[in-house]
């Protein structure tokens, strides 16, 4: 049914427009509001661990918190460096910011998937989905933007004319490349699974009840539980978040890449990682959660999938602040270890066995047998693994040593 | 302690209790502590010798200006000098001190190092350099410590001034 | 320091003119062996191995941390040379707080000693104040009452857990794990409010004093041990879990910066750096000092030396000095809270207002002060950083002709190039918290 | 909004003054010092003793982060308030200058303790007597160490300053001291707050 987007339906007349324009003016409030609401979250639910109260004198609750910061920040005295260099230096906060709008156009968060529904709505009399776009490469736009991101943040480091600024984007650009491949391929195996680069799509797929009726058709099932494992790390990696901060790790390089940014630039870097955090948690949701597919109670379906998706992705969003606050920093070093030696690998494998599942039903293959050559190609291969690594710490040391 | 009151040295002067001395040093008791009066000369000796007698640590290494304290109380035979380095050695093995009071003349306030034997009396001996003007000779780094680098004068010295400013009340209504 | 501060331009700006590290290829090879070896004599081997090691300026940059950086625990400053991210050398450049305070000294008296020398140490500052005093009461030859001592022993340790509380909280900032700081945070809280109802002060607490201490606990003081006793094992526990039972924070400190005893006892290196390396040595049971003899207690030592060691022994000296307080609980006997003795104690406050001499004489005391003998002392106790010793001249008046404190974290300090080299920066900043320097005193 | 009573210095003088009487720019105001007032950002700008006691003012019992004051920016250009915590000596004299300088405007000090504020105990060579000759003091916090009440009390008094003053406060005027700063030639007086 391509005539679900309106813009795709050949007859563009006012009302698509009018659509469109007022699903870009929703996504964009909400994700301002979203982010907003994120950072209060965040300082909220950091100060319950850590038995204090949080800020609770700006508005109710604290809750215009945020926009102080925002006003105030805007206000504040704007300066570039005399060694900066200053067209980079102007434009990396927007590399890091647009982006971070960007991806969340893709991100499906509402309509009723429920009883076969496809998560269609009427609006003036077009049917369109609650998304903003629905292109066809819709998770291939999602890392194509989150890498854009990294720019920003190099870019940042390296034209502040400064050295911790400098070495925050080393990190970054070798931390997220490194991430970037993790991710990936944890996205292959969803997209395997669901037989659609079409968040939508993605998440039609997943919409619905297998297994006896009670368990979700999620790909958290679906595709397996090592590609979320493997994402819902690579993402906080890509994030800059807790343990995973090395970028910014403010105990050791003070400000790292944002550290000559003052004023409405920082606060631009500030938004953009707390609203990457809100994205990224959407993503996760439509990739592994099933979006917004979810039961129907009462009252309009459409409305429920916006419940059940906000619900699913306040959760991750409690997820992250939990992780942040309770684990201390892992090294750069380990860090690499750990995209490189372990989730590469592992989610490689997955997909490689993932595939071979795939084609052995298609081609009705014995599945004993399917499962054992399985193992024994993913332990051969575990194994080489292990010897490489081995082999190349003990070149290493021989190395220093020599 | 084995050999405290090992007579080290010869009476030579057989009228006198002969003072008494360790490793052919010179000692004295300060409230129940020992302490060693060794000339600049023995000094980087006798820190060997120590050393090789089971003091492996420096505790403690700081200079004292005796400016106006010419009178002090010191074993016969050591001048006393207008500066002393002291020295704090620690035997963990025989639970035991030695405190070593080296003079220093004001004139040539040089002492030798005891960095090569001692590598933790960096720190200590720049500080003392740094608040004395005294200088180990060959010490790699004798820059100063604590005070910046274009600093005037050593601060602990009793002829420097204290540097007290008179404490003003600005701007406290005076209208009585 | 940010910004503008590290790099080379600027240099001359701070004045820190000859302290500057200079880059690899100008420093002459002997200076070079002493810094890759920490200040320690190399072997030939590794002579050459150091000669070997030479890297071209190209790929090394000089960077500067501190004086004001989160983590350089307050003004320390370090200059770095990296090669990507691992610190081939490094500098600490201190002095930034540097207070004067034994020159103070020399201008107060005895009496008003303690208040100068309890702000080095601002973690445990009742440590530094103890020092002072069991120095000019070794100058007085005095023996302060049994209740003194064993107020003195309590307070201490007490002090003991406040401080190591704090390095916990530090320490856990310093990787990450802010939530650490927070809890912290909030035990020392607790223990401080027990300084306070008896000291009257959070910190800088002039409370240890030739002769005894200023005033005897209060009612109801063992309550407010006791709370802090029974509060203070599970919250422990919950540091053990948070901590010690998480792979990050094992792998973050496990085989970082380790250092041998050898090199501890050749750089002076006290405390729990010491005792971390596996060297036994405890001033409270090895030299005792106070009623230490009388105690039952451990001293817990490590076996690596490395950052991880050094942590879980200041977790473990947390649970020995609640054993030694306990230990003060039931043994803390009456009588008098400091020496009788008209010499050195000012009359009670009841006969100031019945005898006109003992006014007098608390005016002498106050503003004179008590004339301490001729002659020279040096009395050291551990403190939570190490060997914490106090150096009196005097020349019979009633003010120290020269007063110098042995502060461990300035002698620990040293260790600091020989940890750090061929780490991480991210080690780095490990390594400094471990060694838990107070830079107060430090640069005293 | 009465600001017929006050001058209003610097952006609302330039052109602007019969602005200062709208009901738009009058609340534009006060949205400006609320904001400022709720998003006080400290830099971290530990000395001494003091720095323990800042740092327990944002722990569980006293917790900064009510007013929004948990995120201590390690860099100072993201920082509105340097609080001087603990005692200046003359070698961090010039770097606490030179931090001063790279922080943003609007920004604040607040001199905690008494060896921040004049010296305290320590009137010796190596004590700079009084932080404010080297930058413009908004708020001293008496105590040795202030205890975090006290810390908390001046970081109130701070809101009622920015709450009650200028929006644009330090625009030309500067704190008008004069200190002497030893430049190439031998000293150099110089005005702070002026350029």
């Amino acid at each position: 049914m391509l005539s679900g987007d309106p813009l795709l339906s050949g007859q563009i007349d006012l009302a698509v427009v009018l659509i469109v324009l007022l699903k870009v003016v929703a996504v964009f409030a909400f994700l301002l509001v979203a982010t907003m609401l994120m950072i209060w979250f965040e300082r909220k639910v950091v100060s319950d661990f850590q038995n204090r109260v949080g800020p609770n004198t700006a508005g109710p609750f604290g809750i215009l918190q945020t926009l102080a910061d925002g006003i105030k920040f805007f206000f504040k005295e704007d300066l570039i460096p005399d060694r900066a260099e200053r067209r980079v230096f102007i434009l990396a906060p927007l590399l890091t910011v647009v982006p971070a709008f960007l991806l969340f156009t893709i991100v499906p968060f509402g309509g009723d998937f429920s009883n076969g529904h496809d998560g269609s709505v009427e609006l003036f009399g077009h049917t369109t989905y609650l998304q903003l776009a629905d292109p066809a490469i819709g998770i291939l736009f999602a890392l194509a933007m989150s890498s854009i991101a990294v720019y920003g943040v190099m870019l940042a480091g390296w034209s502040s004319g400064s050295k911790y600024p400098l070495l925050g984007s080393v990190r970054a650009s070798a931390q997220m490349v490194s991430y970037e491949a993790a991710l990936g391929l944890s996205v292959c195996a969803v997209v395997l699974t669901a037989g659609t680069l079409s968040t939508h799509g993605i998440v039609v797929a997943q919409a619905g009840s297998g297994w006896g009726g009670f368990i979700p058709h999620w790909n958290l099932i679906a595709a397996g539980f090592v590609p979320f494992v493997v994402f819902l790390l690579a993402s906080q990696a890509e994030l800059n978040r807790p343990p995973f901060d090395l970028v910014e790790a403010e105990q050791e390089l003070v400000g790292s890449y944002h550290t000559e940014y003052s004023s409405i630039r920082f606060a631009l870097f500030f938004v953009a990682e707390f609203m990457n955090s809100v994205t990224m948690a959407a993503i996760i949701v439509t990739l592994f959660l099933g979006g917004p597919a979810g039961p129907a109670l009462l009252g309009p379906g459409w409305l429920w999938g916006i419940i059940w998706f906000l619900l699913k992705m306040t959760a991750f969003l409690f997820l992250f602040v939990w992780v942040r606050s309770t684990l201390p920093r892992v090294r750069y070093d380990q860090l690499m270890d750990l995209g490189w030696k372990v989730l590469i690998p592992l989610s490689l494998g997955w997909l490689l066995l993932l595939a071979t599942f795939w084609v052995a039903r298609d081609q009705h293959w014995n599945g004993f047998v399917t499962v054992a050559l399985g193992a024994v190609v993913g332990l051969t291969g575990y194994g080489l693994l292990k010897g490489a690594i081995a082999t190349s710490k003990a070149r290493r040391l021989e190395g220093v040593v020599d | 302690m084995t050999d405290v009151d090992a007579q080290d040295g010869e009476a030579d002067t057989p009228t006198e209790i002969a003072p008494e001395t360790l490793f052919g040093t010179l000692l004295t008791r300060s409230h129940g502590q020992l302490v060693l009066h060794p000339t600049r000369e023995e000094y980087a000796g006798l820190l060997a010798t120590l050393q090789a007698d089971g003091y492996h640590s420096i505790i403690d290494l700081c200079g004292v200006d005796y400016l106006t304290n010419f009178s002090r109380e010191l074993p016969p035979g050591i001048t006393p000098e207008r500066f002393e380095v002291v020295v704090n050695l620690i035997n963990h093995r025989e639970h035991s001190r030695l405190r070593l009071r080296v003079q220093i003349p004001e004139s040539d306030p040089v002492l030798p190092t005891a960095f090569g034997l001692y590598a933790g009396s960096e720190a200590m001996e720049r500080e003392t350099f740094d608040m004395f003007g005294i200088a180990f000779e060959g010490h790699p780094d004798l820059t100063r410590i604590l005070m910046p680098e274009d600093w005037i004068g050593h601060p602990l010295r009793k002829d420097y001034d204290i540097g007290r400013i008179p404490v003003q009340f600005k701007g406290a209504p005076a209208n009585r | 320091m940010t910004a503008t501060h590290e790099l080379p331009t600027n240099v001359n700006q701070t004045s820190e003119g000859a302290q500057e590290l200079t880059s690899a290829g100008v420093v002459a090879a002997g200076e070079r062996l002493r810094e890759l070896g920490a200040v320690l004599r190399l072997s030939e081997n590794d002579a050459l191995l150091a000669e070997r090691e030479q890297v071209s300026d190209d790929e090394t940059m000089i960077i500067n941390m501190g004086p004001q950086h989160p983590s350089t625990h307050g003004v320390l400053r370090l200059m770095l040379e990296l090669q990507g991210e691992t610190v081939l050398r490094c500098k600490p450049i201190i002095g930034y707080l540097h207070t004067g305070m034994e020159r103070t000294g020399e201008e107060l008296t005895y009496l008003q000693g303690p208040t100068n020398v309890t702000r080095m140490d601002y973690a445990a500052p009742l440590f530094t104040e103890l020092a002072f005093s069991l120095t000019v009461e070794k100058l007085l030859d005095i023996e302060v009452p049994e209740r003194a001592i064993w107020i003195r022993m309590l307070m201490t340790e007490m002090n003991r857990i406040s401080s190591h509380l704090l390095f916990m909280a530090t320490n856990g900032m310093d990787l990450g794990a802010v939530s650490m700081m927070l809890y912290g945070w909030r035990e020392r809280e607790e223990a401080l409010r027990f300084l306070q109802e008896v000291t009257g002060l959070r910190m800088n607490h002039n409370y240890i004093r030739p002769g005894g201490v200023a005033a005897d606990l209060p009612d109801g003081w063992r309550d407010g041990v006791l709370r802090l006793l029974d509060m203070l094992p599970p919250r422990l526990a919950e540091y053990d879990t948070l901590m010690n039972q998480q792979p990050i924070w094992r792998e973050r400190l496990q085989g970082v910066g380790a250092i041998t005893a050898e090199e501890c006892l050749a750089l002076g290196v006290t405390g729990p750096m010491l005792r971390s390396t596996g060297y036994d040595w405890d001033l409270r049971r090895d030299m005792p000092y106070l009623a230490f003899d009388q105690i039952e207690f451990d001293v817990v030592v490590g076996s690596f030396g490395d950052c991880f060691d050094r942590y879980a022994i200041r977790l473990a000296e947390i649970h020995e000095s609640m054993k030694i307080v306990r230990q003060c609980l039931e043994n803390m006997p009456k009588g008098d809270y400091r020496i009788q003795d008209k010499k050195v104690t000012p009359p009670p406050r009841a006969r100031i207002d019945e005898s006109m001499e003992a006014l007098i004489h608390h005016f002498k005391i106050f503003t004179e002060g008590f004339k301490v003998p001729e002659g020279e002392a040096y009395v050291a106790i551990e403190s939570p950083r190490g060997e914490l010793g106090c150096y009196i001249v005097s020349d019979g008046s009633s003010k120290p002709y020269r007063m110098h404190v042995r502060a461990p974290s300035f002698v620990n300090l040293q260790s600091l190039p020989h940890l750090m080299h061929g780490s991480l920066v991210a080690d780095a900043v490990a390594i400094i918290s471990s060694v838990d320097p107070i830079l107060g005193e430090v640069d005293r | 909004m009465s600001n017929e009573t006050r001058s209003t210095g610097g952006l609302l003088e330039s052109g602007l003054e019969g602005l200062s009487h709208n009901f738009f720019t009058g609340t534009l105001e006060e949205l400006v010092k609320w904001a400022r007032r709720h998003s006080v950002m400290p830099a971290t700008f530990g000395l001494a003793c003091c720095a323990i006691e800042m740092m327990a003012a944002g722990g569980p019992h006293y917790d900064l982060a009510r007013y929004g004051m948990e995120t201590f920016r390690a860099s100072p250009r993201q920082a509105d308030l340097m609080i001087v915590a603990g005692r200046v000596s003359q070698k961090m004299a010039p770097v606490l200058r030179q931090i001063y300088d790279q922080m943003m405007e609007p920004k604040w000090v607040i001199s905690m303790g008494v060896c921040a504020s004049s010296g305290g105990m320590f009137n010796n060579y190596a004590i700079v007597q009084g932080v404010d000759q080297i930058v413009p003091v908004d708020v001293y916090a008496p105590g040795c160490p202030p205890s975090p009440e006290t810390l908390m009390h001046a970081i109130l008094t701070l809101h009622d300053k920015i709450k009650n003053g200028e929006l644009t406060r330090r625009k030309g005027e500067g704190a008008g001291l004069v200190v002497e700063q030893l430049g190439p030639n031998g000293p150099v007086p110089v005005t702070l707050g002026q350029g």
